[in-house]
């Protein structure tokens, strides 16, 4: 599917195939990261679409970030923490998980598809789940296409 | 006037009619109008239970059922084992939606599962009020020496059951102290009586009973006060055979609250049935109650 | 504006077997703010560490993006060699390209991309770096100690040993606590006195240690180096400076009651020490009791007290005191065992606990060393000891073990043999936990040597008969009902938290769990540390434990807090929240959800209108830089270094930059 | 009604437990009324009370200092409540008149849509309360149980649809900020889309900044919004703000059983966790 696609050597515009979705995924530092570099330390292959925003805790993804990831046309949000009881700040994934348990409905109210924002706990020990989620994240966000929200209509922003 | 389902039971209609008429005299006096259910099925006690679990619940399930189509909101069932399987079986379909589903099968339609389960002593404490019964009283019981034996099944488990203290009960006691009599603390108060072995291993009744009896003689007991037919025919029936093994005479009366309850309420012994004790009660009561 | 440098590491071939990582570099030049940018095969080599240092002479560069591994690998290494180079050591980004990309990729194309989108995440987060410094706090160099027990005492004592100051608070009129009340100590049957006494007076008369008996800890605030601690010394209507405990007042007191010390099983006076070897000997007037506080009668005290001690005056007096660092040793209470019906509802009185029977066996105890039934003062000949009472119960109890039933249960049967050889003791246990030193060999003594009965089993009732306690159990070994008559039955209650433990964890801000026992920082590695930085745990109040454990987590607790002290200011993480005053509304949402209790309300006279108002004020030590305080705040006048709102908005944009749909 | 509302704040100004009195007055055509302030025993009389007292003035308490008397609705005392829950008004200095309310109506003289489910009729929390002598209620079907039922035909359209409901709502929007000027709970003193470091919303009227405004508002006033309707009522462009927030306020009901205004003792839902709160939507 993006077949065309190659970097070359001094073109410095690059040109990634509109199909392709691109994800953005907040994870904390001590848990959901470590379970991605965990991944990576186990060889665990996963599909290339999620870049990783580090957060000091998952209580720190303000959902209005979720909200400005899409507005700024990324396809999906993966958002993930430590297991509940497991936070290294002991409750700041409980905060998390009441906002973003809210805010999913808001987007949803709104006509943002329930495809586009994801969550999830993985732990530092759980390399295999990190790549699993990321499979599955990819996938359903697939399903829903690029972000064409404000793309087809003339934006004057300045 | 308060109505509510009544839910005899094959005991209060064979070897426990003294209890069905003294109850339902009792309520008549209270001001409690009993309806006895229409086509009421076995309430799925030992026999049931200890053959298939979905039988157990769904034959008292038909009784709710049956209960609930009379419009009323509470049921009585005077055996503590009916009592039981009612309550066990309200239960248990509300929690498990699997089951809840058989029975419904088997039934071809659900309870509501609104309909209350009661105890007479519930209707008589919580309902009515000891207040009320006091003020009734037309012959104190004058101090009579009593040992309240509520058995295993009237306050067990409590999870379910959820009336009265499951170690230590204290509802019939409160009754008879409100009657005049004297409510004895003792320890064997929930005892397992020997229930269902009284045909096939009477030996364990023999023992198990009889140290019911001891305990309730050894406190000062002058009768037994019981809310159940087994724990009344196993203490009554087989007293005689308990004393010669024990070679220790008892003579302790077995009575049902309701006919303590309908003699203070100023009935008399014939009226409510009890020349059908083995262990005759008569002389006692004449004696304390000088009634006839 | 920032003059971004990138360096991409090959990591040998980690990296560039699967990354194009010259292509990164050249496409990195092309980034906004990148001034320069280059591969090389270890960054975190010497040579590599040298290359960005001069680099950064060479370009002016500004501020340093380091694609390689995990920044839980190396983030530190490069910090420090971003500082060497002369820049804030914040001026630095780590693009994790290995374990996030080269290493979950296949496609070597695919995996460049995604590398190139990496550093440019970096970049953009770099370039809007604040400059960080990491600020230190002054330590006070004393230690608060919640409790007077055994635990508390040895920690106090350790402390002092250390060069340290220690203050213990105590609840009750005198240091010792439950190990007071013991008459022997398993296995090696010591006398618990002989062993506490002495320490006990050691901290008296120590003088870097201060005791505040019959006081509360009252408030706490403020951070590790500098806790606020509010301490209300209740009044004890005898003044503690004039006092010498000569014992005149208490002889002569008119007034009987039962002794708490003594488990009610013994009378003491409304003008009491709880016991003689109390530590401070100075008394305390029962206020509930006093016939002078209450009628203005009798006043006898008063009047023989040779020093003019009494003073009915008194008042509670709270005082305010700063520490560098906590321990808590606030100890355990016994399971309430009257839920149980089949022991009787606590209704019996011959059948009593643990605790009651240590009174008993003590000489100089209410009894004067006598087993007796409590209802007849008799002789007790047959004992039952029921374990687990209130143990091991997920129904009606506690969950867990409790650790030391098994072995003072043992211990009383044998004292309850030496006491009487004709005693008969029965034990009914679940199972028989004697994992400590020596502690099987004594279990084993006790059955073997002394002739106690033990029977694996429950017992299912209590009940009386002719003045005897008759205990209905099983023996599951021999599948018998057994019944014995016995004159005295002695349940081994569970130890579980003190009812108020909540209300202290809430002051300290420290975890406890669904039992209300304290939670440590890690169960294995950090086990008398909690996550509040500067409080520390010891003895029963976190689990329960023996006397040899209390001891050593004492010991434990006290040498981490003085290893804070010896510091003379303790550094902080710079990556922390900060409010903005001018755009907070001091809706104070950021203090609600702080899990550390570290904003505060402050008052502040707007630079605008010249009137006072509220706002949300972050105390650095206390803050652990989470983050949740941002996000619940709406105007985003709170941000967390490290993690700004500027910081993370560049990054989503440089992920969206080529979105086509975005400017 | 209107006797005994000024006879208690007559005394109240008379007691001097109030400086100021915060109520309605009729407006110069008398047919509507307005806000008023009123500082003497002798203003007492320009008080008025109708179903035109549409006003939340709740809204000028933060601005009004010293001891303030004010003239609250059912509605109105929820507002003075979660304000209170946010450290923005110290309740000893304020005195409440709460008003047993019916109903309010619009200019066409519909009763207002929030008021047919309207579940405080007599106020939650006051110092005094007048009772009106005329119940029962106007509206004679109780409609409470209806409370959302204004979400449903919304919640009823697919994903795409809604998008396209509220494009063409959002594409309306003007930035006249009027919704947020007239709500209590919008007390910031710097809003966050006045922020440009960085930029939160783009602040000229465009599709994606409206809609980033309004998701954001929404968002801001999850478990808060008390549902006084002053937003939408004030949009010049007809945009249904009270359909965002209804249904913030119904799933955090559904989710945490929590409604806004209700207890001053409550932490908000959104400063606050249980343990067990539902997380079916967690990988």
């Amino acid at each position: 599917m993006n077949d065309n696609r190659s970097v070359k050597e001094k073109n410095l515009e690059l040109k990634p195939s509109p199909e392709k979705v691109k994800i953005a995924a907040f994870l904390c530092k001590w848990c959901s990261y470590a379970g991605a570099d965990l991944a990576g330390g186990s060889r665990k292959k996963y599909p290339p679409n999620v870049i990783v925003i580090r957060t000091s805790c998952s209580a720190r993804t303000n959902p209005l970030f979720v909200w400005k990831s899409l507005e700024k046309g990324l396809d999906g949000v993966l958002v993930s923490g430590c297991h509940p009881g497991e936070c290294h700040y002991s409750e700041g994934n409980y905060h998390t998980r009441r906002n973003f348990a809210v805010f999913r409905k808001l987007l949803e109210y709104i006509g943002i598809e329930p495809e586009r924002f994801h969550m999830s706990w993985v732990s530092a020990a759980e390399g295999d789940k990190w790549a699993q989620v990321v499979k599955e994240v990819v996938k359903t966000v697939e399903s829903a296409g690029p972000n064409t929200y404000f793309s087809k209509k003339k934006e004057d922003n300045a | 006037m308060m109505k509510v389902a009544y839910y005899p039971g094959c005991s209060l209609h064979s070897t426990a009619r003294e209890y069905d008429i003294s109850f339902q005299l009792v309520c008549r006096k209270l001001g409690i109008e009993l309806q006895e259910i229409p086509h009421w099925v076995c309430c799925g006690s030992s026999p049931a239970h200890v053959t298939s679990h979905l039988l157990s619940i769904a034959l008292p399930c038909k009784n709710l059922i049956l209960a609930e189509e009379m419009g009323l909101d509470t049921v009585v069932a005077p055996c503590a084992a009916c009592f039981n399987r009612l309550k066990i079986a309200k239960q248990e379909v509300a929690e498990d939606s699997k089951l809840k589903k058989e029975v419904q099968e088997v039934l071809g339609k659900p309870s509501a599962g609104k309909i209350e389960v009661k105890h007479p002593l519930q209707v008589i404490i919580e309902d009515v009020g000891l207040k009320k019964v006091e003020e009734m009283t037309r012959r104190k019981l004058q101090g009579l020496r009593v040992a309240s034996y509520y058995g295993c099944l009237l306050v067990r488990p409590p999870s379910v059951i959820n009336f009265d203290d499951p170690e230590d009960p204290q509802s019939m006691d409160n009754l008879v102290s409100a009657l005049g009599g004297e409510a004895l603390p003792w320890a064997f108060k929930t005892e397992c009586c020997g229930a269902s072995f009284s045909l096939s291993e009477t030996d364990i009744v023999f023992e198990l009973s009889g140290e019911i009896l001891n305990e309730a003689l050894e406190a000062g007991a002058e009768c037994i006060l019981v809310a159940c037919p087994l724990c009344q025919s196993n203490l009554d029936l087989r007293q005689k055979g308990i004393e010669k093994r024990r070679g220790k005479k008892f003579n302790l009366p077995i009575l049902y609250f309701t006919e303590l309850l309908g003699l203070a309420l100023g009935m008399s012994m014939r009226q409510l049935g009890l020349s059908r004790h083995i262990v005759n009660p008569s002389k006692l009561l004449e004696r304390k109650l000088a009634v006839t | 504006m920032a003059r971004i440098g990138v360096f991409v590491c090959h990591c040998g071939t980690n990296i560039s077997a699967t990354v194009d990582v010259k292509k990164v570099a050249e496409i990195a030049k092309g980034f906004p703010g990148v001034k320069f940018a280059t591969d090389y095969r270890y960054m975190c080599s010497e040579p590599g560490q040298d290359l960005i240092q001069k680099m950064v002479k060479e370009h002016n560069l500004t501020r340093i993006v380091v694609a390689a591994c995990s920044p839980s690998l190396h983030e530190k290494t490069f910090r420090t060699c971003t500082q060497n180079a002369g820049l804030n050591p914040y001026f630095f980004e780590m693009a994790n390209i290995r374990e996030q990309c080269s290493w979950v990729h296949d496609d070597r194309e695919e995996a460049t991309l995604k590398a190139i989108d990496i550093v440019k995440l970096a970049t953009a987060k770099v370039g809007k770096n604040n400059p960080l410094q990491t600020t230190f706090i002054p330590v006070e160099k004393k230690v608060l100690i919640i409790g007077g027990g055994i635990s508390g005492i040895q920690a106090a004592i350790d402390v002092a040993f250390n060069g340290f100051k220690a203050v213990i608070v105590e609840r009750e009129p005198s240091i010792g606590g439950r190990m007071a009340m013991f008459d022997k100590t398993f296995p090696t049957l010591d006398c618990a006195a002989c062993i506490l006494t002495p320490k006990m007076v050691e901290v008296n008369q120590s003088d870097l240690i201060k005791l505040y008996t019959y006081s509360e800890v009252e408030e706490v605030s403020g951070y590790v180096g500098n806790f606020k601690v509010k301490i209300r010394r209740k009044a004890r209507l005898v003044d503690e400076n004039k006092c010498n405990g000569c014992g005149t007042c208490w002889q002569r007191c008119p007034v009987r009651l039962p002794s708490e010390f003594d488990m009610n099983l013994g009378k003491r006076k409304a003008i009491y020490v709880p016991f003689p070897q109390a530590v401070p000997n100075v008394p305390v007037i029962d206020q509930k009791h006093c016939l002078y506080i209450n009628k203005k009668k009798c006043g006898i005290c008063k009047k023989v007290c040779p020093f003019e001690a009494i003073d009915y005056e008194q008042e509670d007096e709270v005082i305010e005191e700063q520490f560098g660092a906590i321990i808590v040793a606030t100890g355990f209470t016994m399971f309430d065992h009257s839920i149980y019906g089949e022991y009787g509802y606590g209704k019996y009185k011959n059948v009593t606990t643990g605790l009651h029977f240590e009174r008993m066996l003590n000489s100089s105890g209410p009894t004067g060393g006598k087993i007796v039934r409590p209802s007849d003062g008799k002789e007790a000949k047959k004992v039952v000891f029921i374990q687990c009472v209130g143990s091991r119960d997920e129904a009606r109890g506690m969950p867990y073990c409790s650790r030391l039933c098994c072995m003072y249960t043992a211990k009383q049967a044998l004292l309850l043999k030496e006491h009487n050889p004709e005693a008969e003791a029965y034990v009914f246990y679940i199972d028989i936990r004697a994992a400590g030193k020596n502690y099987e060999e004594f279990v084993e003594r006790v059955q073997d040597e002394y002739g106690a009965t033990y029977l694996r089993g429950r017992v299912s009732k209590i009940f009386q008969r002719n003045g005897r306690l008759m205990v209905r159990g099983c023996d599951t070994l021999s599948g018998t009902q057994i019944e014995i008559d016995a004159d005295l039955v002695v349940l081994a209650t569970a130890l579980i938290a003190r009812p108020d433990a909540i209300k202290l964890a809430q002051m300290l801000h420290i975890p406890y769990d669904q039992n209300r026992l304290f939670t440590e920082a890690h169960p294995k590695l950090a086990p008398v540390e909690t996550v509040t930085t500067g409080v520390f745990l010891t003895g029963a109040c976190q689990s329960p434990k023996d006397i040899p454990d209390t001891v050593a987590t004492a010991s434990a607790a006290s040498v981490k807090a003085c290893g804070l002290l010896s510091h003379e200011k303790l550094p902080i993480d710079p990556q922390i929240a900060r409010v903005d005053v001018e755009i907070c509304s001091g809706c104070l949402a950021c203090k609600e959800v702080c899990p550390f209790g570290a904003i505060e309300k402050e008052e502040i006279v707007d630079r605008v209108t010249q009137q006072k108002r509220w706002v949300a004020k972050v105390a650095p030590s206390l803050c652990n830089g989470c983050g949740a305080c941002n996000t619940a705040c709406r105007p985003g006048a709170i941000d967390l270094d490290g993690f700004t709102e500027e910081q993370i908005f560049g990054q989503i944009e440089s992920l969206t930059a080529d979105k086509g749909n975005e400017r | 009604m209107l006797e005994q509302l000024r006879k208690k704040a007559k005394e109240l100004l008379k007691n001097k437990e109030v400086e100021v009195i915060i109520g309605y007055q009729k407006s110069n055509n008398n047919s509507f009324t307005t806000p008023c302030f009123i500082e003497s025993e002798d203003g007492v009389d320009r008080l008025t009370w109708d179903e035109h007292c549409v006003y939340n003035l709740s809204l000028y308490l933060k601005e009004v200092k010293g001891k303030v008397g004010i003239v609250a609705k059912g509605c109105d005392v929820k507002s003075i409540v979660a304000l209170m829950q946010e450290n923005q008004i110290d309740r000893d200095r304020i005195k409440i008149i709460a008003l047993e309310c019916q109903a309010q109506v619009d200019q066409e003289g519909q009763i207002l849509e929030k008021c047919r489910t309207c579940q405080v009729h007599i106020p939650g929390m006051y110092d005094e309360l007048v009772r009106s002598k005329t119940s029962p209620s106007k509206i004679e079907s109780k409609e409470s149980d209806k409370e959302y039922s204004v979400l449903e035909e919304l919640e009823a359209k697919s994903t795409p649809e809604r998008w396209q409901f509220w494009q063409r709502q959002f594409e309306k929007c003007i930035r006249c900020y009027a919704c947020r000027q007239v709500c209590p709970l919008c007390y910031c003193s710097e809003c966050i889309s006045e922020k440009t470091a960085p930029q939160w919303i783009l602040p000229s009227p465009s599709l994606k900044g409206n809609t980033t405004w309004n998701i954001v508002r929404a968002f801001h006033l999850a478990g808060r919004c008390i549902d006084c309707g002053e937003c939408e009522r004030v949009c010049p462009v007809n945009i249904p703000l009270r359909r965002l927030n209804k249904k913030m306020e119904k799933e955090i009901q559904t989710m945490f059983n929590y409604v806004p205004g209700l207890d001053s003792k409550k932490k908000p839902p959104l400063v606050d966790f249980r343990v067990d709160d539902p997380q079916e939507f967690i990988r």
